[in-house]
């Protein structure tokens, strides 16, 4: 693989197909997940995890499997990684298990997975599809990162509680108290939050884009002729 | 009775699937831009859901049972899969148009995590064979009724001045979010 | 109508060869995890035990020593609990109680309780709550400390009339706004202790590890 | 283990049997997604999409192979009108492709030698003319692709815009002047 | 006593009537030159038949109906023609067409002209005449009057004779009446006859006494039966012809429906006028009452030649130096004209000078608070703030299920509007877009039709060459003959197929090609036509040659 | 280019919004009589925010400022929203709940005439579900206990929670009637009982009954102004009074008459001013009878059986989503398409 084309990938799924931002897929564990830095990250890496393996996995087989029994495998492979990672999790990480609850089997339906391997690994190579399906589930893990950050720093004024559910108990003094003695803006956590807090953030990708395109487009009246001749 | 009566007000409204438990936002963001379709996708994942629900059940309890529940997970999305694939396989010989109108979003039924989600629920929820079946399917009917309700507003928002870099998802996002708000004010109506 | 019949064993023959390969791998990460997961599970309960109970006041394997708890009104429950005996060299010590406040603002509240053997509180947590947060959730332990009050309390402290919040005369704190909360749980740690009282030698008989004693039904 | 396999494969076996069934029962032929796409195209066959002509385009959207901006005489309309079919995402246009005005092919006739080469080349067949004749555009029926442009040897066909008169003068959206506090 | 009906909504703007009522219609004298429009009615333009340089007398036919929806258009006085060439006129547009310019010599000297005996006259030749005489709707709508006299085997019962006038300002119709009730009431009778009517109601709004007694006076006098007078209460836009026979006779004409099918028809009381001027007396439309209103010395009304430039027309009511524009037709529904330098037609009912304190302009406009005022007052009982929510963000489909297509554009909505929204403007917009695209559409499918046609043909060609070349081969193999006939078969049948396709395709091509020439200038049909010879002459030749393929329309 | 019409009635938006907010005049007066004068501060506060936000976003949009920020609807959207929320609330809860009300509901919808959702609502919705414990302590009544404050200690409680030495919170605020007729309810007490309590005046909450009457009033005014239509107020207190008719008939020990329900929270105002915002209602007649009586129902279901006190808001808001449903399926049928011409 060429580097240009893994950096295409890459651009792919953290900024220009951004699947929270911009597939709109994925949308339930990014929404519901999100109210704290750390249970954010958390399933955004489990669900990375799953997006490489099940992209890398279906690739090479995807031309043994007929067409009407497609999806059916797909999501047979993808449940298995799935409930690998869930009995994992589990077993090592409890805390973070139970407080995730639900959110865990459900990558299984987490839209993005199965788009990926429909739209990506089966018409790509293994590697490439790996890797694609990492930089969507990247992509994906930095949008629930930022949303979660935002919404626990406005909700709860703090920033990675229950990093210890995640890290072990030692951790725990690594929570940062962004706002100390704040009320708590509770929308912020609850699923209304979740909503606006995603809304707001694709407006400001928009937003970027809309002013990275203006700069384009005002590139050639700024050439330092004119520049000059101002100054002249 | 009531209890089931209580099932179905309790997951249209109190808990509904989208607004309150999210789940199944991807098709609640992806197939609400217009109201004919919002039905469609909603006619048809009721379906599924209520069918996979009832399957759910009976292959957790009589296929698995408390030994197998590793298979849980695995089971379901496989009983799912066919199910979806067979209703896709059904619509798109008998009714063209509504194939046409679901698109491409009626084989991602199998990845609304609700369609996953509620059976999971069930499971955990210990629900009973009609318990189950009411839940898939008024969980469903809240599905539908969010995502007509959403897709009546999204048309009208069409039309309104709104700032350039919230038009379309951004302000759609939002107005789910004001949605959800809204259907807060049905907590604790069941308990 | 062969061809059919072909290639639709086709097709199951083909799903099936993926479900095997698939099974045998949750198979076997299963088997490999299930200790694991089995030990986790139980240290987490005794993580929450020791909340209630010092590891110190006890030292028997708490877990294995149960009770079962039918279904009770002054429990709050309506499905069968279990209670975990905690003895000091064959002494009792502490039973642990999973009750329901069930007048919560907001539906039901889980609590469970650890009862020294003379009646006295040893402690209570609330498991879960759908208390307003911000309004009622100061019963929760991340929250306040509201619920150590009840440490070391018991009916003798305080008779039972006197088992209510300050705004109804009672003894017990809470917060300007939320009285329903903590009303709730006040009126059920106390019928538990009721509970208690009623049957406190059922539940700290011995425990042979053939056949779990239940305690009697219905005390009403 | 071995219940856990039997289990999986009498419900795999049972999908699979269904499904099986179920993809030669209920087989379609064609696309009807493609008729209402090309309903949609203006017809003008122009290939300016890089297609050769609005059907192909229309497969290829049908597939899923090209983007719904691509052809200028739909205009803006056009590729909100496929957006709402496909329930996609308005976007606009892309490439280089821009809308042109209006415009109806003309044939100088003083020029014309008569060649029948752009004849050949009109997908509607708007031109009229036998060889070594002088050769004539059916204003009517020009859809303004301007294929025949390139093959005339002479160069003596040019495209006239249809001017605004009366009779297919529009009222224009009108412009709210912004609004200014009357003091 | 018969009972009203009344209509949902309408308005009452101050009615400004008064200032033109005080003095009886005045003889406008013959201006300088008169620019005569060839395209005042409905339907098609009419096609000039004199040339620059030509004299032509009074009522002499200058342009002739081209098609059957469209009239014609005569010399208002006698002169020569100056020029035939592209004029500014009273459109919304404000842009240019084509006007036959005409320099009076001052004789206003009639052509021979003489009416026929009405009764004895028959229908068809009587609605022929009118057509002739250049008849059309004087109530607005302009619709030539021919076409509105024949019921289509629809028993028509009632006649609606519209003499409301609901829109402020304007008194044509008032001093019409109460000068000429008589021929005005003539004119009904000769409509009543032509349709075939059982009765004639005459529709008055009451703010018009004077003219209801005249009315009911030449009525009486008469002795028309089945013929009464009507007050009706004044509210705007009762004289809209389906709120006027909604008020009259109860019937709800919707949008789409002819009026006959539902057993009624109306026509303006001047429209009654001039219809009885041409048949009776053989004059065909050259002038109209016309009421020259508004920041002027003195408001009046006139007997204005058609064709007379607005200047001249103000002038004499005494133009005011703070004019700042002109409307032509009522302050609710009438035309922002561009320039002094247009002249009256058909249409023109009253000239507004208008000025800054008169009409102020209008306030910023605020977005659409949905408070439904306009809903409330909408006489076609729509949603014009749906309409207009529409209509802004181009959604047309929606509109258009909206009934947009019902909104009589009398601008009752953007009268209340308290956010000023120009409503109707965007009505219209929406309008004209959606029309635009009807035509696209149409022209779209031909293309496609020929498109595939062509297509077909050429695979045609393809195949029978092939055939050409593998018929030598199955010569020799004489053993094969069967095959063949299965095959000429099959070719029959997508022969006929394509037959079919043809068919098609020229009936369409027929019907917009009907379309297209609708609207085309002087120049534009003079082309057409040469086009069309030489075309001819080719068909001849290509015909002579032998090829088949040519296209399928001709 | 012009086009007709031509003239106009003189009329605007921001008269029209005047005029509400004089109607609000009386409830506000009767307010200050029975509760003192802290909700003046709130609805100061209210209006600053207000018409800050509101300039920021028009800057913000690229707006002309001027013309919308006279058109008063920020005003009284603040006012709404002041009204609905315990004057004695902390300062930044206010300024929170305007500013959350007129920047996301409004602007990021495009601003006046765009917003689907009442912006005061949402505004009391966002604090409720925020900061429910502030959002509980209501003003007691001055004729109800000695302890009422002075105009100088509501101030200082606003700005800096503190209160006179010697008072406690618990002292001079109490739920709102709605919530303690529920909280006693809870603790089964029967109606008549709880009725009994100082708080409760003739027909409602002592002192509030009477706002509630003002509010009515104020409401009158813009029906017989013809500002509102009596579609929404009438049919939402008449459903709201069958509904809770039904169960008081039906059990009287525990559904209160329905008269409370008239009287208490914030049914007038919202049957007057809240359901008849103009931008987030329905405008078909068929369509505002709908709306006002799921609206009704709803209110009464999360007053007797819900989770909050009042419903009004939460039953604006639910029935808001409806709204373009409401209106597509109740279009009138238009003129000449109505069947017989009678
Ligand atoms: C939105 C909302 C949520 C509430 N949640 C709770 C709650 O969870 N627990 C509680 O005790 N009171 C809650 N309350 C307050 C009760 O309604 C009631 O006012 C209070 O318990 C009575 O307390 P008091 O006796 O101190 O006035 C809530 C109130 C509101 C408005
Ligand atoms: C809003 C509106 C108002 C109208 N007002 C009048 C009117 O006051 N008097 C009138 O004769 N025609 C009026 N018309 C035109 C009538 O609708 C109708 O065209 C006319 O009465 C038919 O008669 P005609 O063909 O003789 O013109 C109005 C039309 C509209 C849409
Ligand atoms: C949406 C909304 C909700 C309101 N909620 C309450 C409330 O829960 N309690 C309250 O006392 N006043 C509330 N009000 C204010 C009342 O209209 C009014 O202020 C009155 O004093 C309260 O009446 P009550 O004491 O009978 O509840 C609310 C107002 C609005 C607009
Ligand atoms: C009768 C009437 C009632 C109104 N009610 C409200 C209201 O409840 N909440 C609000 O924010 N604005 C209200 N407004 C003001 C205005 O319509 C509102 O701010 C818009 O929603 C802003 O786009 C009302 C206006 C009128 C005329
Ligand atoms: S670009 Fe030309 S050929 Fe392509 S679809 Fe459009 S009109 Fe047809
Ligand atoms: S005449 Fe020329 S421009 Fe017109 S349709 Fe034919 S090829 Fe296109
Ligand atoms: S009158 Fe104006 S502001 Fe009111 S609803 Fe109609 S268009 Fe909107
Ligand atoms: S202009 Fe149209 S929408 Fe407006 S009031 Fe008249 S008919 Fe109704
Ligand atoms: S992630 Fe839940 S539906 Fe897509």
């Amino acid at each position: 693989m060429k580097l240009t084309e893994i950096k295409a990938i890459f651009h792919n799924g953290l900024w220009k197909q951004n699947p929270g931002l911009v597939q709109l897929l994925g949308l339930c564990p990014l929404l519901a997940i999100s109210n704290s830095a750390v249970n954010a990250i958390s399933l955004g890496l489990a669900t990375t995890l799953v997006m490489a393996m099940s992209s890398g996995a279906i690739a090479p087989i995807r031309s043994y499997v007929p067409n009407e029994i497609r999806i059916p495998v797909f999501v047979l492979i993808i449940a298995v990684l799935v409930t690998v990672v869930q009995y994992l999790m589990n077993a090592y990480m409890y805390g973070l298990f139970v407080v995730l609850g639900i959110f865990i089997p459900l990558i299984v339906t987490n839209c993005i997975v199965l788009a990926r391997a429909e739209s990506f690994a089966s018409k790509n190579p293994p590697l490439a599809s790996a890797l694609d399906g990492m930089a969507m589930g990247l992509g994906l893990t930095a949008v629930l990162a930022v949303l979660g950050g935002v919404r626990e720093i406005i909700g709860k004024g703090t920033l990675f509680s229950g990093i210890d559910l995640a890290l072990g108990e030692s951790t725990q003094s690594w929570v940062i108290h962004v706002i100390p003695d704040y009320h708590g803006f509770l929308l912020a956590i609850l699923p209304p939050g979740a909503f606006i807090g995603l809304g707001l953030l694709i407006a400001g990708k928009n937003w970027l884009n809309l002013r990275a395109e203006a700069k384009q487009h005002s590139k050639p009246a700024s050439t330092p002729m004119v520049g000059e001749a101002a100054q002249g | 009775m009531t209890d089931y009566l209580l099932i179905i007000i309790g997951t249209v409204f109190v808990n509904n699937i989208v607004m309150v438990k999210i789940l199944g936002l991807c098709p609640f963001m992806g197939v609400s831009r217009k109201l004919e379709t919002s039905l469609g996708m909603g006619a048809a994942t009721t379906f599924v859901l209520t069918l996979s629900s009832g399957a759910s059940y009976l292959i957790s309890h009589y296929l698995l049972g408390p030994d197998l529940a590793y298979l849980t997970t695995l089971s379901f999305i496989v009983a799912i899969a066919g199910i979806v694939q067979f209703t896709e396989m059904v619509i798109k010989k008998t009714s063209p148009d509504l194939y046409q109108v679901l698109g491409i979003y009626l084989p991602l039924i199998t990845t609304n995590c609700a369609v996953l989600g509620i059976p999971l629920l069930n499971v955990q929820a210990n629900h009973n064979f009609i318990e189950s079946l009411l839940f898939g399917f008024g969980g469903a009917v809240g599905f539908t009724m969010a995502m007509v309700l959403f897709a009546g507003m999204r048309e009208r928002m069409e039309g309104a001045d709104t700032p350039a870099i919230f038009k379309g998802t951004a302000i759609a996002m939002i107005t789910a979010g004001l949605m959800s708000l809204a259907f807060m004010g049905f907590a604790g109506l069941v308990k | 109508m062969k061809r059919i019949a072909r290639s639709t064993l086709q097709t199951a023959v083909n799903l099936a060869f993926f479900a095997v390969i698939g099974t045998a791998i949750l198979a076997a990460t299963f088997s490999l995890t299930h200790e694991a997961i089995e030990n986790t599970i139980e240290a987490e309960k005794l993580k929450l035990i020791s909340q209630i109970v010092p590891p110190s006041q006890y030292d028997n394997d708490i877990l294995r020593d149960v009770k079962n708890v039918p279904a009770d009104a002054l429990l709050g429950t309506s499905a069968p609990t279990i209670a975990y005996i905690a003895r000091l060299k064959e002494q009792p010590a502490a039973a642990i109680i999973e009750v329901v406040a069930r007048e919560g603002y907001s539906g039901d509240i889980r609590l469970i309780l650890a009862i020294r053997p003379n009646g006295e509180l040893s402690g209570v947590r609330v498991l879960a709550h759908k208390e307003t947060p911000g309004l009622g959730d100061y019963i929760d332990i991340g929250k306040s400390d509201w619920i150590k009050g009840f440490d070391g309390k018991s009916r003798i402290t305080w008779g039972d009339a006197q088992w209510k919040v300050k705004k109804d005369g009672g003894q017990f704190d809470y917060m300007a706004g939320a009285t329903i909360t903590p009303r709730a749980v006040v009126k059920e740690v106390n019928q538990t202790l009721q509970y208690f009282a009623l049957h406190r030698d059922e539940l700290f008989a011995p425990t042979t590890v053939s056949a779990i004693t239940t305690v009697t039904g219905d005390s009403k | 283990m071995i219940s856990a396999l039997w289990v999986m494969i009498a419900l795999s076996v049972l999908l699979g049997i269904v499904l099986g069934y179920a993809a030669i029962r209920f087989k379609i032929e064609g696309n009807p997604l493609v008729e209402k796409i090309d309903a949609v195209l203006p017809q003008t066959q122009c290939g300016q999409c890089g297609y050769p002509g609005c059907k192909p385009y229309a497969e290829a959207i049908a597939k899923g192979e090209s983007d719904i901006n691509l052809c200028p005489p739909g205009g803006d309309e056009g590729i909100h009108k496929l957006a709402d079919l496909l329930g996609v995402e308005y976007k606009p246009f892309g490439g280089d492709a821009q809308p042109k005005a209006k415009a109806v092919a003309f044939i100088d006739e003083n020029t014309c030698i008569g060649c029948t080469l752009c004849i050949q080349a009109c997908p509607v067949d708007a031109i009229v003319g036998a060889a070594k004749q002088m050769h004539t555009i059916i204003a009517s029926e020009c859809t303004g692709c301007e294929l025949c442009l390139p093959p005339c040897p002479v160069d003596c066909i040019s495209m006239d815009k249809i001017a605004e008169d009366i009779s297919n003068w529009k009222w224009q959206h009108p412009v709210i002047i912004p609004i200014q506090a009357v003091a | 006593m018969r009972t009203l009906f009344s209509f949902h909504g309408g308005v009452h703007p101050p009615t400004h009537k008064a200032e033109s009522t005080r003095t009886p219609i005045a003889l406008a004298p013959i201006p300088s030159k008169l620019i005569i429009p060839l395209w005042q009615h409905v339907g098609n333009r009419s096609v000039p038949i004199v040339q620059v340089g030509e004299r032509v007398l009074k009522g002499q036919k200058i342009g002739r109906p081209e098609g059957k929806l469209s009239s014609a258009v005569h010399a208002s006085t006698s002169g020569t023609v100056s020029a035939i060439d592209m004029q500014l006129v009273a459109h919304h547009s404000g842009l240019p067409d084509l006007c036959v310019t005409l320099i009076p010599d001052g004789r206003d000297e009639w052509i021979s002209h003489v009416g026929v005996d009405v009764t004895h006259t028959s229908h068809a030749e009587l609605r022929h005449l009118l057509r002739k005489a250049g008849v059309v709707g004087l109530g607005g709508a302009v619709f030539p009057s021919d076409l509105k006299t024949d019921a289509h085997h629809h028993q028509i019962k009632t006649l609606v004779i519209n003499g409301a006038e609901c829109e402020p300002y304007i008194t044509c119709d008032d001093l019409l009446m109460r000068e000429r009730a008589q021929d005005i009431l003539r004119g009904a009778e000769l409509l009543r006859e032509l349709l075939q009517a059982e009765e004639v109601l005459i529709g008055i709004e009451d703010n018009k006494p004077e003219a209801i007694a005249a009315m009911q006076l030449a009525v009486t006098q008469a002795g028309y039966r089945n013929m009464e007078v009507l007050c009706v209460p004044t509210v705007y836009p009762s004289g809209g012809a389906k709120q006027l026979i909604r008020i009259l006779t109860g019937i709800e004409v919707a949008a789409g429906v002819r009026s006959t099918e539902m057993g009624v028809q109306c026509f303006n009381v001047a429209t009654a006028y001039s219809a009885w001027r041409a048949l009776a007396h053989g004059e065909p439309v050259l002038s109209r009452i016309i009421t020259v209103t508004g920041n002027v010395r003195e408001a009046q009304n006139f007997e204005v030649l058609i064709g007379t430039p607005l200047d001249e027309l103000i002038a004499l009511a005494g133009k005011q130096a703070d004019t700042n524009r002109y409307i032509m037709g009522g302050p609710m529904m009438g035309i922002d004209l561009p320039s002094g330098t247009v002249s009256v037609t058909k249409a023109t009912n009253c000239i507004i000078a208008s000025s800054l304190k008169l009409f102020p302009p209008p306030a910023p406009v605020m977005p659409c608070i949905r408070c439904i005022r306009c809903a409330d007052v909408c006489p076609a009982d729509l949603q014009p703030q749906d309409l207009y929510w529409f209509a802004k963000s181009n959604n047309f489909g929606k509109a258009q299920e909206f009934n947009l297509a019902d909104c009589i554009e009398c601008g009752a909505c953007a009268y209340v509007c308290p956010s000023n929204i120009p409503l109707v403007q965007y009505y219209r917009y929406a309008k004209s877009e959606i029309h635009e695209r009807s035509v696209e559409k149409l022209a779209a499918d031909k293309a496609r039709e020929r498109h595939e046609y062509r297509q077909f043909r050429i695979e045609r060609e393809k195949t029978e060459k092939a055939e050409r070349l593998a018929q030598k081969e199955r010569d020799a193999a004489a053993a094969k003959a069967s095959f063949e006939a299965g095959l000429a078969a099959a070719e029959n049948a997508q022969q006929q197929t394509i037959n079919e396709a043809i068919e098609r395709a020229k009936v369409q091509a027929a019907t917009a090609h009907a379309l297209n020439t609708d609207a085309l200038t002087q120049e534009q049909l003079a082309k057409i036509a040469e086009v069309d010879a030489r075309r001819a002459k080719m068909r001849e030749l290509a015909a002579t040659a032998g090829a088949d393929d040519e296209p399928p329309k001709s | 280019m012009f086009s007709s019409p031509f003239i106009s009635q003189p009329s605007s938006v921001s008269q029209i919004m005047l005029r509400v907010l004089l109607a609000l005049i009386p409830g506000i007066a009767f307010y200050v009589w029975y509760f003192g004068p802290a909700i003046l501060v709130s609805l100061t506060l209210a209006s600053i925010t207000a018409l800050v936000t509101e300039a920021l976003m028009l800057k913000l949009r690229n707006r002309p400022i001027k013309p919308f920020i006279s058109d008063n609807t920020a005003l009284l959207t603040a006012w709404l929203l002041a009204l609905s929320i315990p004057p004695l609330a902390p300062w930044w809860l206010i300024v929170v709940g305007t500013a959350f009300a007129i920047a996301v509901s409004k602007h990021l919808y495009g601003g006046l005439g765009s917003n689907p959702f009442n912006p005061a609502m949402i505004g009391y919705a966002v604090l409720i579900i925020s900061f429910p414990a502030p959002m509980t302590h209501w003003i007691t009544p001055h004729s109800v206990d000695g302890m009422s404050l002075n105009f100088a200690a509501q101030w200082s409680y606003i700005f800096s929670g503190m209160l006179p030495s010697g008072l406690t919170l618990d002292a001079v605020t109490m739920a709102t009637p709605l919530d303690t007729l529920k909280t006693q309810l809870h603790l089964g007490q029967s109606v008549a009982d709880i009725r009994d309590m100082p708080i409760f005046g003739r027909l409602a909450g002592h002192g509030s009954e009477m706002v509630a009457a003002g509010f009515a009033l104020g409401g009158l005014y813009l029906l017989f102004t013809r500002i509102i239509s009596w579609h929404l107020p009438v049919v939402y207190l008449g459903t709201l009074f069958a509904v809770a008719g039904l169960f008081h008939v039906l059990d009287p020990a525990h559904y209160v008459a329905p008269l409370f329900h008239w009287f208490s929270g914030a049914a007038m105002i919202g049957a007057f001013f809240i359901l008849t915002d103009p931008v987030t209602s329905p405008t078909t007649q068929k369509g505002k009878i709908i709306f006002a009586a799921g609206a009704a129902v709803l209110t009464y279901l999360i007053r007797v059986f819900g989770g909050f006190p009042d419903g009004v808001a939460f039953a604006t808001l639910l029935m808001n989503i409806c709204v373009p449903l409401i209106d597509i399926y109740t279009q009138p049928k238009v003129f000449g398409k109505k069947g017989a011409g009678k």
